[in-house]
């Protein structure tokens, strides 16, 4: 039963993955590649908890939670460049 | 103290050591140089005389020293017959020069100068012809070049000076190195590379399969340096050098070295059929060319250059005679050739001197401004022309007589002699044009001064040496025979032949030679004009030096484009050959041998998640490629891959690799957002279309290079020494996560080298940007003015928010990092990342003014930490780095592990923070500065 | 049960998630498409990391809570990258869906 | 004396809370630990919080949080449907929210709540910080909206914090 | 016990660098003595280290206390002892030149970097872990990068922007070259690698040639072979000369790391795959002499040239270590000795021309006459015989040797040829500039440049009678040379030596 | 599996050189970032791929991942970092110095201008 779950839910995270992709590549402005990018880290988060329930590993925890902690930073960077140009000043 | 033990050497290396003496005498006054050289000459010969009998007594003294034996080197001289002949000449006539060159020079001529590089050259001829090791030799060999460069373009501000000399240097230098090459194989077809061996094995190397190659290859050596035909352009032009130069170099010394190998190496080499026509064959070819164009010469010293390389021929031919006597000739010639030869370039540099002309076109009539002076020259000139009672017509008689005897009958040989006579007749023709159109012929035409006689001084050395051309022309046995005949002996080694210096031998072939040649030479020089106007309408103009210049400007050309085909600049191409040459190497050492690309190993099954996954990379790095005109897509896009590289990481139980991946990441895409804003926003298109198509090939080739041999290697088994890291981890590091032990303990050196690396960088960064400005954009790709709102007030909370948090985490990663996934790297990156999350939401200002730590300083620390943790087990005899470990129990707090190799990974997280904020800060602070300049202009 | 309640927590977490980037996907501007990944995702990742902290909570004999975390940063950072995104966006002035009311572009 | 060792007592135990579900552990050891870290870390970064947070009403603020919550469930499922149905007929638009709130702290999490509800968007802060501007995925009633934003979370915000 | 002569060459430099970064606190002349002073310890040191591995066998020194092939270990022996020593002596000079330019002044850290410079130097000399020595590759590249850069100024951010890319690249397949190896051999250490050399199997040979190949072509883009070398004439041209006169011994940290890597791997134990590289060598090398006496010829400035004539130098080595046999190799690193030596100072002469002729600079172009043109140019004139293989310097006999030990090789007449028409085409490239620097003066214009700095041209000229020292010397330096030789060109020993070092019990 | 992970790194790596070749800093940078990623995920095949082997130690693990080679790829990932920090402060460096960004600097910039100028002749 859990394991049709986790193969279920691995299927509509990848889905995710790939339809953020399309977002990233098709843009058509700037910020939408960097929502994309944004959203990828998101998804990646699931898809590392994801991996932790499916592999019974409690390794991927940091991974995760380093990406809800630090992947903002690229947005953030991203963005404040579109703003001001100079993201640090 | 024997000086016999030691005293050779001392010969040859006193002028080398007078050489500064004589540059530094020159302050005190205008003599001193020339009289230290002179004292330096004399010394020289002084340490000769010790020795000097030994040769008559049929003995060769060796000296010899060790110096480098792997090469079979030694410090080693020898003194024979031979050598003795020649250092007396060269040490003799030497000090004549020295004489001469005194008055010669004028006062702006730097006497210091002059001295010491003719004292240099004096060392290097006399190492020459007393050393006793061939390599040596060589080396005093090569040395005769140079000093012989630095006396030629002694006038460097005249052009012609320059370019004579750095023709003689190209040829002689080029023959010597030839030479080094044969006397090497010469040396290893012996077994030694000393003389007496050398010598001793004529046979041998006659035989050996090199010998022709060695032959050539020092004769290459003996026909430059000696002028003979095809290398013999160089000697004209190095007339370019001050009279008293040629009269030393040029007549008795350096391009006699040539002749000096020839007699030396005479029985190792001479005697078969190959020498016979190669130093015959150029010899008697210069002969005959030189004297032919001598008369040609209205140049005086040109005339005599020619002369003497036509005399060189002479020579020359005589040792291809390989006979005994014929060598006997070749050495007495050699002694008549420099006192004759080397009083006329004195007589030349004299009427140079009076004259201010040596054009013999202007120079006429001499004889009644200078009578003293014509005498001389019409029996320097005589003994030249072979006149009977002078030194010169004895050892031509040898000539002819050898050449005569050379012949066997058959029609070609026949052509020996008639070539020989027709040689000596221009050679008559020319010397009576010396003697007839300098010193008689009218008047003189246009000269600027008043000739008379020369300072005393300057005829003295012509003096003694014209009569020396006379008293050998007259009692030959007395004055020479003695030396002639120890030279022969030590030339042939053997006893040399039972030859006779009469001046009257009877009437026979040779004397009619000898009168063919004057009748006909006489009747020559005075149809000189008709000959001179056939000679220029039909005789191409060839400029040795307009020939060489051409050819080395060609070279120059050659070698430019050459060099362009592969350096031209551009780092695109140099980064194109490189990865060509990386791509050729793999494929170039894997079809070497026949082995198949793929192992037995078992692949894993594929799962789409990975596959998924791989998609993802693969699309994006394609695109990135793709997209990398738009540069800010571009980057945006490289995040993404780092992203799924690190998710992938994780799919493959590498949790410590996606966290740091990730970490470096965010990191990275903050430099690049940083410096990006100071470059184009966007990348023009290229319009090289072959340029594209190399560069696509180029990468493709290496992408699936690279994929094939990762699969060679994924496909294959192998017994990696891993096992050893996952046993002792945890009993032998103190932790249970293998790879952060592995960081810290088992190559926690790696780890040292690799922190350095990161302060290096950070280091690197902070003194570049040091006084760098580039103007900031005032407005962004679109034409946009910047928002006005530099630092927005919810980002700003809310990362403050999170900055303990963050902190608080990178904490959590480095403590846990021994045992499980973390480290000081990741921690440090997180914290780094946590103190650049404020610099981006408050601005450099207000954040720097919170931290107050100098970031060299802790990059400082945190390299000394990590050091002194290494230290410390040396101080207690372990070696750098040993780690220790212990476990601590504390009541209530529990059991807990302390390990030195915390404090190493302290060291990391310190350098990572300081180096990773110093990079970034001080790469902000680069706008802070274009803002505050872009401010500045608003106001 | 306790399967039951994972998986349906699990499959949850995959379905928003989806939802977030299929939002991404096919909404119309920047604006509109800004909001499936800050919330979706958000709530999505939120039911897998619950899932998570019950699934190690019950099957080791401790309790996991540390997914919490997870989302409590996912909670503080999302919004602010959201917000600095749609900063950008206005500034730059992405192209806004006809039909937005009150467009943005003073 | 308390205060300077303490400069942001809540902080503090937030810090200590969150660092023993880091290592998801109640061992003594980690209390001491996390409690030295939760009083050197505050400490360490005071000088990036120079404005107090004070906090009037903690019961408050966990009922605050238990409301974003339940709004951020129903909210997206709401969403959800937006999205996978009539996302034709969707209406978007930007509301401006007027604010009471002077606390930046506060600002912020009434911004970070906005958004985290589905459905909208903090997009800007007004230069004078007097009000956000929203982007709305689906209007149905712009007043209507604005007032739930203020009601539900500005109010509460402002009890808690200024 | 093993002894602590390995290691100390690495940590000496490694600590100065440490120390002057707190000494930045402290001012230039503080720095200036702390420099100084940890470079002449690293004499001391080196000289020492010599002794000890001229009377002791291979020392083996494992860090961390963990035997090979498990921890990084280091490995002294006279080879790297000599490299040691050399790089000691060589950056003496450099510093001395340095201080007395100013050159330290004009930026950041240079003291910092110089003494990590020499820290990465000595550790890829001494390591005796394949991964050890990337990381020390990049540790020395990135300080050489940093000195390289140090100053600034337009052609030298051209050049230094082409070093470190060209560098990356080389990383990056340093990486997979490496990797490789550790993907069949499963080890890192270099004895361990030679040890399992011999039982590769014949299904594995393919990939491993292709990886030690790859592997020189990294080494060959560090050493400068064709066509690897693009990278070195205008980042040796245009930086400081200090430095580029320390950069002398880069380019032999190449040919080291092929004798050293190449030369333990596959030597005679290593069956099929042993000395897969060597005719390589060879055919580069003599292309690589050719082109850079092009290069020499052609060259525009004398800074170019002396660029040049290091990778002329390079070449000669290649071709020396091409011929492989023992006295090859003993003859090359006499040649190696004095190139290092005399490349160095000509491009400090270089240096003090271009100083002296002002706003004309090293341009191979008449110019007013400089002051002190008779010193400058006798030193030029010594200089060009030393570097060109001229008798009666250094060069010379290095050449001799080499060419001494070719004979009987298969191609010796190819060599011959190539070596003897380098030399030739050297002298006259370097008669003709010279002759153009130091004899063709224009009297038109004011000479605008600067009086001659004694202190500087003191330390050139003691640098450059090294080479005399070396001939007098020849004697006892190549019975060194062939001690080295000897011990290099049978890698069992070093095997052997690495992998029996036991550690330090107790642990 | 492993066709797809050396498919992934033949891609990154012709992607990367690809890069690496263009004729202006930035890419070349970016370039060299892929270049990395090839290179440390290669490095980290060469440990073989492993899925859900422990990391860790742990008694109950059979098997683990070969820890070596990842440890030399979190060596190549820092030192990568510095280095490409290092180039792209150079290239704003280099922007500084020669005025443009192209990798060759100065020798191009008459090339360019040439360029133009035919460009701008041929559009007339
Ligand atoms: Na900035
Ligand atoms: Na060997």
């Amino acid at each position: 039963m859990l394991e049709y779950a986790i193969i279920i839910a691995f299927v509509m995270v990848c889905a995710a993955l790939l339809l953020s992709l399309y977002r990233l590549l098709a843009g058509p402005d700037i910020p939408d590649r960097i929502l994309a990018l944004d959203t990828l880290y998101i998804n990646s988060i699931a898809l590392l908890i994801l991996l932790g329930i499916h592999l019974d590993s409690m390794l991927y925890y940091e991974a995760a939670l380093l990406i809800a902690l630090m992947g903002f930073m690229g947005t953030l960077a991203l963005s404040k460049y579109l703003l001001r140009g100079d993201i640090m000043e | 103290m024997n000086l016999i033990e030691f005293n050779l050497p001392l010969i040859a290396l006193i002028p080398f050591l007078g050489a500064p003496l004589a540059a530094w005498a020159a302050n005190l006054n205008r003599s001193a140089s020339a009289w230290t050289a002179a004292l330096v000459t004399l010394v020289s010969l002084l340490f000769l005389l010790p020795a000097i009998q030994l040769p008559f007594q049929g003995e060769i003294l060796i000296q010899s020293w060790s110096w480098l034996p792997s090469l079979g080197l030694q410090f080693a001289f020898r003194l024979d017959g031979l050598s003795l002949l020649f250092v007396l000449l060269i040490l003799l006539i030497g000090l004549l020069v020295i004489l001469y060159a005194r008055y010669y020079l004028s006062p702006k001529d730097s006497m210091g100068r002059f001295f010491a590089y003719l004292l240099m050259f004096m060392g290097s001829m006399l190492g020459i012809v007393l050393s006793e090791n061939l390599i040596q030799l060589v080396v005093f060999w090569e040395l005769t070049s140079l000093t012989s460069f630095l006396l030629i373009s002694y006038w460097q501000h005249q052009q012609d000076a320059r370019d004579g000399a750095r023709m003689a240097l190209a040829i002689t230098g080029a023959g010597g190195l030839a030479m080094l090459a044969g006397v090497i194989l010469l040396g290893n077809i012996v077994g030694s590379y000393n003389l007496t061996e050398v010598l001793a094995a004529g046979d041998l190397i006659r035989q050996h399969e090199l010998y022709l190659t060695v032959l050539v290859l020092i004769l290459l050596g003996v026909f430059t340096k000696s002028a003979q035909f095809p290398f013999h352009f160089w000697l004209p032009h190095a007339m370019a050098a001050p009279t008293p130069v040629s009269a030393y170099l040029h007549s008795a010394t350096m391009v006699k070295a040539g002749i000096f190998m020839l007699a030396r190496l005479f029985p190792a080499l001479s005697g078969t059929e190959a020498w016979g026509w190669l130093v015959g064959g150029a010899g008697m070819f210069t002969m005959v060319l030189g004297a032919y164009t001598a008369l040609f010469k209205h140049d005086l010293k040109g005339l005599l250059a020619y002369s003497t390389i036509s005399h060189l021929g002479l020579i020359t031919l005589l040792f291809g005679f390989s006979t005994h006597l014929a060598a006997v000739a070749a050495i007495f010639h050699i002694i008549n050739h420099a006192t004759f030869k080397a009083s006329l370039f004195m007589v030349a540099g004299i009427i140079d001197h009076e004259c201010g002309s040596r054009d013999m076109r202007k120079v006429n009539g001499m004889l009644k401004y200078m009578p003293h002076t014509a005498v001389l020259a019409m029996i320097a000139a005589s003994a030249m022309a072979g006149v009977p009672l002078l030194n010169g017509f004895l050892s031509k008689e040898m000539f002819f007589e050898q050449a005569v005897t050379a012949t066997d009958g058959s029609p070609l040989t026949w052509a020996i002699p008639v070539l020989v006579t027709i040689g000596a007749i221009f050679s008559v023709a020319y010397s009576l044009r010396f003697i007839h159109d300098v010193f008689f012929n009218g008047e003189p035409v246009g000269l600027t001064k008043t000739p008379h006689e020369p300072p005393r001084f300057m005829k003295i050395p012509v003096d003694i040496l014209v009569l020396l051309c006379l008293g050998v022309g007259i009692a030959p046995m007395i004055l020479v025979a003695p030396i002639l005949s120890v030279a022969v002996s030590a030339s042939l080694q053997s006893a040399p032949p039972a030859f006779s210096l009469a001046i009257w031998h009877g009437f026979n072939l040779p004397l009619i030679m000898s009168f063919i040649a004057m009748a006909i030479g006489v009747l020559v020089y005075f149809n000189r004009y008709k000959l001179f106007r056939w000679h220029d309408e039909n005789l191409p103009r060839i400029d040795a030096r307009i020939l060489f210049n051409m050819a080395l400007h060609g070279l120059l050309v050659a070698t430019a484009k050459v060099s362009r085909l592969f350096d031209r600049g551009s780092l695109q191409n140099a980064a194109s050959w490189v990865l060509l040459t990386a791509v050729l190497a793999i494929v170039y050492g894997f079809i070497q041998f026949n082995s198949p690309l793929l192992g037995d190993r078992e692949l894993i099954s594929i799962d789409w998640l990975t596959l998924a996954l791989a998609a993802f990379v693969v699309i994006t790095s394609v695109l990135c490629a793709v997209l990398h005109h738009q540069r800010l897509i571009s980057l945006i896009i490289v995040g993404v891959v780092g992203l799924i590289v690190s998710l992938g990481f994780v799919k493959f139980s590498a949790p410590d690799l996606a966290l740091t991946q990730l970490s470096v990441e965010v990191v990275t895409i903050v430099l690049l957002l940083l410096a990006l804003f100071f470059l184009p926003q966007h990348t023009p298109q290229e319009r090289n279309a072959k340029r594209m198509t190399r560069d696509i090939a180029l990468s493709v080739s290496a992408g699936v290079l690279v994929m094939l041999m990762a699969m060679a290697v994924m496909s294959r088994d192998y017994a990696p020494i891993s096992d050893f890291f996952i046993q002792n981890s945890k009993p032998g590091g103190g932790g249970t996560n293998v790879v952060n032990v592995i960081l810290v303990d088992f190559r926690g050196f790696d780890t040292l080298g690799e922190i350095v690396v990161l302060a290096l960088a950070g280091l690197g960064i902070f003194a570049m940007l040091k006084n760098l400005r580039l103007p900031a954009p005032v407005r962004d790709i679109q034409g946009r003015e910047w928002s006005q709102d530099p630092h927005p007030p919810i980002m700003q909370t809310l990362t403050r928010l999170l900055f303990p948090l963050m902190l608080l985490v990178a904490v959590f990663v480095f403590l846990r990092g021994h045992n499980l996934p973390g480290g000081g790297f990741i921690a440090g990156l997180i914290a780094a990342v946590a103190l650049i999350s404020q610099y981006l939401a408050n601005g450099i200002d207000w954040t720097n003014a919170r931290i107050k730590a100098n970031m060299h300083i802790v990059i400082a620390f945190g390299l000394t930490a990590a050091v002194v943790t290494g230290l410390v087990a040396m101080l207690l005899s372990y070696p750098f780095l040993t780690s220790t470990f212990t476990y601590l129990k504390w009541p209530l707090v529990g059991k807990f592990e302390i390990a030195s190799a915390m404090a190493f990974d302290l060291g990391v997280f310190l350098v990572v923070v300081g180096a990773t904020v110093l990079i970034l800060v001080e790469l902000g602070k680069l706008s802070h500065a274009s803002h505050q300049m872009r401010q500045q202009e608003h106001y | 049960m306790l399967d039951i309640i994972l998986s349906i927590l699990i499959m949850l977490g995959g379905f928003f998630t989806l939802v977030g980037s299929l939002g991404l996907f096919k909404l119309p501007d920047f604006y509109m498409r800004l909001h499936g990944p800050t919330k979706a995702s958000t709530l999505g990742v939120g039911a897998v990391l619950i899932a998570s902290a019950v699934y190690f909570s019950t099957s080791t004999d401790e309790v996991s809570l540390h997914e919490v975390l997870v989302t409590l940063f996912l909670f503080i950072t999302a919004p602010v990258s959201a917000h600095l995104m749609a900063k950008a966006a206005l500034h730059i002035r992405v192209r806004q869906d006809k039909r937005t009311l009150n467009k943005s572009d003073q | 004396m308390l205060r300077k060792v303490f400069p942001h007592p809540l902080l503090s135990v937030s810090l200590w809370l969150i660092w023993l579900l880091l290592n998801n552990t109640v061992s003594f050891g980690h209390m001491v630990l996390g409690a030295l870290l939760a009083t050197f870390i505050p400490w360490f970064t005071s000088s990036f919080w120079q404005e107090k947070v004070q906090i009037h009403k903690p019961w408050l603020l966990v009922k605050f949080v238990a409301i974003v919550i339940y709004e951020i469930l129903v909210a997206n499922v709401v969403v959800a449907k937006l999205i996978l149905t009539r996302q034709e007929k969707l209406q978007p638009g930007f509301l401006h929210v007027p604010l009471e709130l002077k606390s930046p702290v506060a600002i912020g999490l009434l911004a970070n709540t906005i958004s985290l509800t589905p459905g909208t968007v903090t997009c800007d802060l007004a230069e004078d910080e007097k009000s956000l501007l929203i982007h709305a995925l689906h209007i149905e009633d712009a007043e209507a909206t604005v007032a739930d934003i203020k009601n539900q979370f500005e109010k509460p915000l402002k009890e808690i914090f200024d | 016990m093993s002894s602590v002569w390995p290691v100390l060459p690495v940590l000496l430099p490694l600590i100065g660098g440490i120390v002057l970064l707190f000494c930045r606190l402290g001012g230039l002349p503080l720095q200036r003595s702390v420099s100084l002073l940890f470079t002449a310890g690293l004499i001391i040191i080196t000289l020492k280290t010599l002794f000890v591995a001229t009377t002791a066998g291979h020392q083996v020194y494992l860090l961390g206390n963990w035997p090979a092939p498990y921890g990084i270990v280091l490995v002294l022996d006279k080879l790297s002892a000599l490299m040691v020593l050399l790089t000691a002596v060589l950056s003496i000079f450099a510093l001395l030149y340095a201080i007395a330019q100013d050159t330290d002044k004009q930026g950041e850290d240079f003291h910092s970097l110089f003494q990590i410079q020499l820290f990465g130097l000595n550790g890829a000399f001494l390591t005796g872990d394949l991964f050890n020595l990337f990381v020390f590759f990049e540790v020395l590249l990135l300080a050489s990068y940093g000195l390289l850069l140090h100053g600034g100024g337009r052609l030298r951010t051209r050049g230094g922007l082409q070093y470190v890319v060209i560098n990356l690249i080389a990383s990056s397949l340093f990486l997979f070259a490496v990797g490789t190896l550790y993907g069949v051999l499963g080890t890192l250490n270099i004895a361990d690698l030679a040890d399992k050399m011999a039982t590769v199997s014949a299904d594995d040979q393919g990939i491993v040639a292709a990886a030690a190949l790859l592997l020189l072509v990294v080494f060959g883009i560090k050493a400068a072979i064709f066509p690897l070398y693009l990278w070195l004439p205008a980042a040796y041209a245009n930086t400081s000369a200090a430095v580029a006169a320390l950069f002398a011994i880069m380019t032999k940290l190449g040919l080291y790391a092929i004798i050293r890597v190449h030369g333990t791997l596959f030597s005679e134990q290593a069956g099929p795959l042993a000395d897969l590289h060597i005719d390589l060598l060879l055919w580069l090398g003599m292309l690589t002499l050719m082109l850079a006496v092009f290069g020499v010829f052609a060259a525009r400035g004398l800074k170019e040239q002396a660029a040049f004539l290091i990778l002329a130098s390079v070449a000669t080595l290649l071709v020396g270590i091409g011929i492989n046999n023992s006295a090859a190799l003993s003859a090359s690193l006499y040649y190696l000795v004095h190139s290092t030596l005399i490349g160095a100072a000509m491009f400090l002469l270089a240096d003090l021309v271009s100083q002296g002729r002002g706003s004309y600079a090293d341009r191979l172009r008449s110019a007013p006459a400089m002051s002190r043109a008779i010193l400058l140019g006798s030193l030029f004139l010594i200089s060009a015989i030393a570097i060109a293989g001229v008798p009666p310097l250094s060069g010379f006999f290095g050449k001799v040797l080499i060419l001494d030990s070719a004979i009987g090789h298969p191609f010796q007449g190819w060599i011959f040829i190539t070596v003897l028409l380098a030399s030739l085409l050297m002298m006259i490239a370097l008669a003709r500039s010279g002759s153009i620097l130091f004899y063709q003066i224009s009297d038109e214009e004011e000479n605008d440049g600067a009086a001659l700095n004694a202190k500087a041209a003191a330390v050139m000229m003691a640098l450059l009678m090294l080479s005399p020292v070396l001939v007098v010397t020849a004697g006892p330096v190549t019975m060194l040379t062939e001690q080295i030789a000897e011990q290099v060109s049978g890698s069992q020993a070093y095997i052997d030596a690495v992998l029996g070092q036991t550690a330090v019990t107790g642990k | 599996m492993e066709w797809i992970v050396a498919i992934v790194i033949g891609v990154m790596t012709a992607s990367g050189v690809y890069l690496v070749l263009r004729a202006r800093t930035f890419p070349v940078v970016l370039g060299l970032t892929l270049l990395s990623y090839a290179v440390n995920v290669f490095l980290f095949t060469m440990g073989r791929l492993q899925v859900g082997q422990a990391a860790i130690i742990s008694p109950d693990a059979h098997a683990y991942t070969d820890p070596l080679p990842q440890a030399l790829v979190l060596t190549a990932i820092v030192i990568a970092f510095g280095m490409t920090a290092f180039l792209i402060v150079l290239a704003l460096k280099a922007r500084s110095e020669l005025g443009n960004d192209h990798v060759d600097g100065l020798s191009y910039v008459a090339e360019e201008q040439t360029v133009k100028s035919r460009q701008m002749a041929g559009d007339r």
